[in-house]
């Protein structure tokens, strides 16, 4: 395990750096002034004190629009590659060859990618798609100091400097950035920009485990040991009918969620051109699940409400071992109704 | 350079470039125009592809943006005069629409003549003719539709 | 590296067959158009496939031939939605692409020195011809014991598959019946719904499984009178329906608790069943 | 003490002589949520519980939203065999969700003599997003109101701050032309005067003078951080209009899936368009969207097209007719082509 660091001055020349060798995305501002994750291009200034992006990463690996086939003549194929680098306005199924820095990407995020992998690349079959995006992807991660009120990562196995996910993690400090590789991906990183980077001290490291404890400090616990036990007792709760009453079924959760997946495919023509896309879905939509025949097992939105619940905190624990939230808050803060997931454990009790 | 309705400057169009545009026609009096105009052999530019619907009133707005994103550089509407209608008020409930449709298209940046109402009766083969003459024209002078047009 | 396993095998339609009166329902007999693909193309009766249509999308559908079928595949389908009715005007000779073998087939190694109670009712009879045909061919017939089937359909226009039918009803190693809720002047054969038939044949469970597909009402009562008759949950077989569309377990949309249709499915005994929610 | 807590005390009375009394079966209203500058709604049906009722001025949320689905007639007659008989539903309206409940009971949607409306005169609602933008770094933990009706936050280092409320109240409250509800059984607070109708035409007026390029330009930019998540639409009280959503539809599939800009804009075109006459401004999609679309820019200036050419405003009489199922023989008509 590497472990270096750089002035904060210097992280321009490191991203420089970096743009030779693939597309850097870094926090910056957009016209509206929101922090977001965007390719930044040398001079365009970077943001490090920001508390998260609206959207997550997950924009990088799984593009909200993507075609994974065209077809000529009727017959399928894959779409040829384009220029680009996987950002989240081109979603056409080829990744580009080049790599993509994902600088700045906050460790809720980062763990949640791990949940996606455990889709994507597990299972009987791989998701091709996916699979080389995620394979050009570089991660490095920046650790929180200022978290938020709906942040509750470290209920999730997580914390403001956690490594999961992250091929580099990155603790700000007084005048330094900390750099740690945390996979070979990172390794690999950190030697190339070698001649860039200073040994860590031992001091900054001991100011980056104390800001770190500061910060997980910071964030309220929530009540979610034996999640998927719990549930299991609880499938049958009056509870999810009095929650689910006011959600309005939209898709703000789901489509904010770094860890939420779910997709729909459907096939678009225009005149003689043909393609099939995948583009993301939501179980809070009626439509999710209803058959061709009229009926629909998850029929109101106390079952579709469940069904959220239930996957991220127990159906994924059974199947793959892992929670399926980062505690990120996404959902708790942008919920036109202010629902909170939170208080489902809180009602259920121990 | 020419001045358009809405104010556009455009370039002299693409030389090889036709103008699409689909027309909606109703049923019991603009179609009928529009076969009149046909039969009496009145020539017309052949740039408009006919959609027989049962009356204007059925045209749902989703049809003209379905229509240009799917290429087309221009669309018309057409219904029966006010009056006419062959289920008395279908012209004049889709007049309310077409109007408030055609303000927001062009507050929302698309250029007006790309969407065009009218109405044209049964026996006005000429007026038919000579409607599709400037709605062809203005779109030709406009260029090819780029706005809403889905890239697949 | 491993095919993507979103891009369907091109296959063609060799020949369609209208089943029923009411014309809605036809069989596809399709042929994979690479002898590659098709060596690959292995399933079990049980298993179903996406078929894919560009500009329509796909849609799954259990596969209603038998293995032991050779060169090609039999798909039986009701015309439903978009899908459906665009395949449903299609020809011999037509185009399209399949995806699969998907899912898990029916428990052929517990099947095996078994009596089999097979039961169907309307359209959903298609895995269960797969199903007949694969213990029929001569060198499966002896690992299986008696094979009970009872098939129900609304009217006999409407039970499909009749030569086949017609066939298995000529031997002596199946016992067919078959029953429609309401007969017309030349039905000979039972009337009532298929619970009725069970209840007045009562099969023996006796070292049997039963084997069901058909609608969820039929289901549901045929639940009643294969308890009535002995059947354990661990001996009743029954196969679900889903919205699917990756049909390899990413998309999310298919699943009943922790299991996903597509690809634990959608065979499940009823044992199974009861462990999961009842969102089906 | 602050006007919102007197108002509080007496909607919790409200309510819970309305729930004892079996006046109404359900009380809608809001509660306290989890994080600051926020209300959740609240159902309520026993008197017992009013206590969990806030009135403070974090209650964004337009109640009405949920009326058409209590309402909802049963898809076929074996539902309206099963189907439990209408509720009566009590609920707090400020003046904008009280042109959603006029525009409901107008359409036929909800039934006027089911609903016991508590009308609250409304100073304007905070929107969270504003007000976090206005705390720049720091992080709220908890938020109220001053005697001035400005809001006071407390944040992460325990410092407490003021925000100015007309600096951080929803964009639509700055255009409210009636704060004061309109209709009610009940109404609480003192009438606030609504907003001059030149400040939302002057929206309008200040995007229409940007050339037709660049008002495309400016909806294109906007529109490509749309998400499609609906939110926009399914937090709207009169968007539930339709039996299935043209936008949902698959038989004909009219609009694609994804995030293609077209798609988008076809979406955001077909949902102001279906505003046309109805939309009562109330702004409950701007809030909602996650992406910080400005839902309303369209919708507006439909409506103002809607007053200016049928003399017609949504929510305010009871027993006008909806302008788009009506017509005169004298609509205007200079829109279209001639020869």
């Amino acid at each position: 395990m590497t472990e270096k660091r750089i002035p904060h001055t210097d992280l321009d020349r490191l991203l420089d750096r970096l743009r030779g060798l693939g597309a850097v995305h870094a926090p910056t501002r957009d016209e509206s002034g929101d922090v977001i994750l965007a390719e930044v291009s040398p001079g365009k200034p970077v943001v490090l004190d920001y508390k998260n992006f609206p959207l997550s990463p997950k924009v990088f690996l799984l593009p909200q629009t993507q075609t994974l086939l065209r077809f000529t003549n009727g017959k399928p194929h894959e779409p040829a590659p384009v220029a680009g680098n996987g950002g989240p306005s081109q979603g056409d199924g080829r990744p580009p060859n080049r790599q993509a820095f994902l600088f700045g990407v906050r460790p809720c995020d980062a763990r949640a990618l791990l949940a996606l992998d455990e889709v994507f690349l597990g299972g009987d079959q791989r998701d091709p798609y996916y699979e080389r995006l995620r394979a050009k992807t570089v991660v490095i991660v920046l650790a929180c100091t200022r978290p938020m009120s709906s942040c509750f990562c470290t209920s999730v196995g997580g914390g403001p400097s956690d490594e999961a996910g992250a091929d580099v993690l990155a603790i700000g400090l007084e005048a330094d950035l900390l750099l740690r590789a945390i996979t070979p991906k990172g390794e690999d990183l950190l030697s190339s920009a070698a001649d860039l980077l200073g040994d860590a001290t031992p001091p900054a490291i001991e100011e980056a485990q104390e800001r770190a404890r500061k910060a997980a400090d910071q964030i309220a616990p929530v009540e979610l040991d034996r999640s998927a036990e719990r549930l299991r007792n609880a499938y049958d709760s009056p509870l999810w009918g009095i929650l689910s009453q006011k959600c309005l079924g939209c898709g703000t959760c789901s489509f904010l969620c770094p860890t939420c997946h779910c997709f729909d495919i459907t096939d678009e023509v225009r005149g003689d051109v043909v393609r099939r896309v995948r583009t993301w879905d939501c179980c809070a939509y009626p439509l999710f699940t209803l058959h061709a025949s009229g009926h629909n097992p998850r029929p109101t939105p106390k079952e579709r409400w469940r069904q959220r619940l239930m996957h991220k905190f127990r159906y994924a624990v059974e199947n793959l071992g892992r929670l399926f939230c980062v505690g990120c808050g996404r959902c708790i803060r942008n919920c036109p109704v202010s629902l909170d997931l939170r208080a489902v454990f809180r009602e259920l009790g121990a | 350079m020419i001045q358009t309705q809405s104010g556009q400057e455009t370039g002299p169009a693409k030389r090889d470039w036709e103008p699409k545009i689909v027309a909606f026609l109703c049923n019991w009096c603009s179609y009928a125009g529009a076969d009149l105009a046909g039969v009496s052999r009145i020539q017309y530019p052949h740039n408009i592809r006919v959609i027989r619907v049962p009356c204007s009133g059925r045209v749902n707005p989703v049809f003209l943006l379905r229509a240009l994103q799917n290429g087309a550089d221009g669309v018309l509407v057409s219904g029966c005069h006010p009056g006419d209608c062959h289920y008395i008020s279908g012209n004049l409930v889709a007049r309310r629409k077409f109007a408030l449709l055609k303000e927001l298209l062009q507050y929302a940046g698309i250029e007006p003549e790309r969407v065009q109402f009218t109405w044209v009766s049964a026996s006005e083969g000429g007026r038919f003719a000579a409607i599709v003459e400037k709605v062809v024209e203005e779109v030709r002078r406009l260029g090819p539709n780029d706005k809403l047009v889905k890239k697949l | 590296m491993a095919r993507n396993p979103y891009l369907p095998y091109p296959a063609r339609i060799e020949e369609v067959v209208i089943e029923n009166e009411a014309r809605d329902i036809k069989s596809f007999r399709l042929v994979l158009d690479n002898a590659q693909d098709a060596a690959e193309f292995r399933h079990l009766p049980g298993q179903f496939a996406e078929l894919s249509l560009p500009g329509f999308g796909e849609a799954p559908f259990g596969i209603a031939s038998s293995p032991t079928e050779t060169g090609y595949l039999l798909f039986t389908v009701k015309r439903m939605g978009l899908f459906t009715t665009e395949l449903h005007s299609l020809e011999a000779g037509a185009g399209l692409g399949v995806r699969g073998p998907m899912g898990k087939p029916f428990p052929w190694d517990r099947m095996v020195g078994k009596n089999l109670l097979i039961i169907g009712g309307g359209f959903a009879f298609t895995t269960l011809r797969a199903a007949i045909n694969y213990t029929l061919e001569p060198q499966n017939r002896t690992r299986f014991g008696s094979v009970f089937v009872v098939y129900g359909a609304r009217t006999p226009g409407e039970l499909m598959y009749r030569d086949e039918l017609a066939k298995w009803q000529t031997r002596d190693d199946i016992d067919v019946h078959l029953t429609v809720d309401k007969a017309d002047a030349t039905w000979t054969q039972h009337e009532g719904v298929v619970t009725s038939v069970l209840d007045s044949l009562k099969p023996s469970s006796e070292n049997a499984l039963a084997v069901v597909c058909g609608p969820p009402i039929m289901i549901k009562f045929t639940l009643f009178s294969l308890a009535k008759l002995g059947f354990p949950d661990d001996a009743i077989i029954l196969s679900l329906e889903m919205r699917m569309k990756c049909g390899i377990g990413k998309c999310g949309r298919c699943n009943i608790g922790s299991k996903f249709v597509c690809k634990d499915g959608p065979v499940f005994t009823r044992e199974e069943l009861r462990s999961l929610p009842a969102e089906y | 003490m602050s006007a919102s807590h007197e108002i509080e005390t007496r909607l919790r009375e409200t309510a819970e002589k309305l729930l004892r009394e079996k006046r109404v079966d359900l009380f809608l209203g809001y509660e306290k949520a989890s994080l600051p500058f926020r209300t959740t709604p609240l159902f309520l049906t026993s008197p017992e519980e009013v206590k969990r009722l806030a009135w403070n001025p974090f209650c964004t949320t337009n109640l009405a939203v949920y009326l058409p689905r209590l309402f909802k007639p049963p898809a076929d007659a074996r539902e309206a065999k099963t189907a439990p008989p209408p509720p009566t539903v009590g609920l707090v309206l400020k003046g904008c969700d009280t042109r959603s409940v006029v525009a409901l009971i107008q359409e036929r949607r909800v039934p006027r003599e089911k609903l016991m409306l508590v009308g609250v005169a409304c100073p304007g609602m905070v929107d969270w997003r504003k007000a976090e933008r206005a705390l720049r770094e720091h992080e709220p933990l908890g938020a109220g109101e001053d005697a001035q009706g400005n809001i006071h936050v407390v944040v992460e280092d325990g410092t407490e701050l003021t925000l100015r409320r007309e600096e951080i109240v929803a964009d639509a409250c700055l255009e409210c032309r009636s704060p004061t509800p309109s209709i009610h059984d009940a109404l609480l607070g003192t009438p606030v005067e609504g907003k001059d109708p030149e400040a939302a035409r002057q929206q309008t007026a200040a995007f229409e003078a940007k050339p037709l390029s660049a008002r495309w330009a400016h909806l294109q930019e906007t529109f490509s951080r749309c998400i499609r998540c609906n939110a926009c639409r399914q937090a709207c009280p009169v968007c539930s209009c339709c039996k299935e959503c043209l936008l949902d539809q698959t038989r004909p599939r009219w609009v694609g899936a994804g995030t293609d800009i077209s798609d988008v804009t076809i979406y955001h075109l077909v949902r102001a368009f279906h505003m046309a006459g109805r939309c009562t401004d109330c702004g409950a999609c701007a809030r909602a969207c996650p992406m910080g679309i400005d839902t309303r820019l369209l919708a507006r200036k439909v409506n103002q097209e809607v007053e200016d050419l049928y003399g017609y405003r949504p929510g305010e009489a009871l027993d006008a007719k909806p302008p788009l199922a009506d017509f005169a023989a004298d609509d205007s008509q200079d829109f279209l082509t001639e020869p």
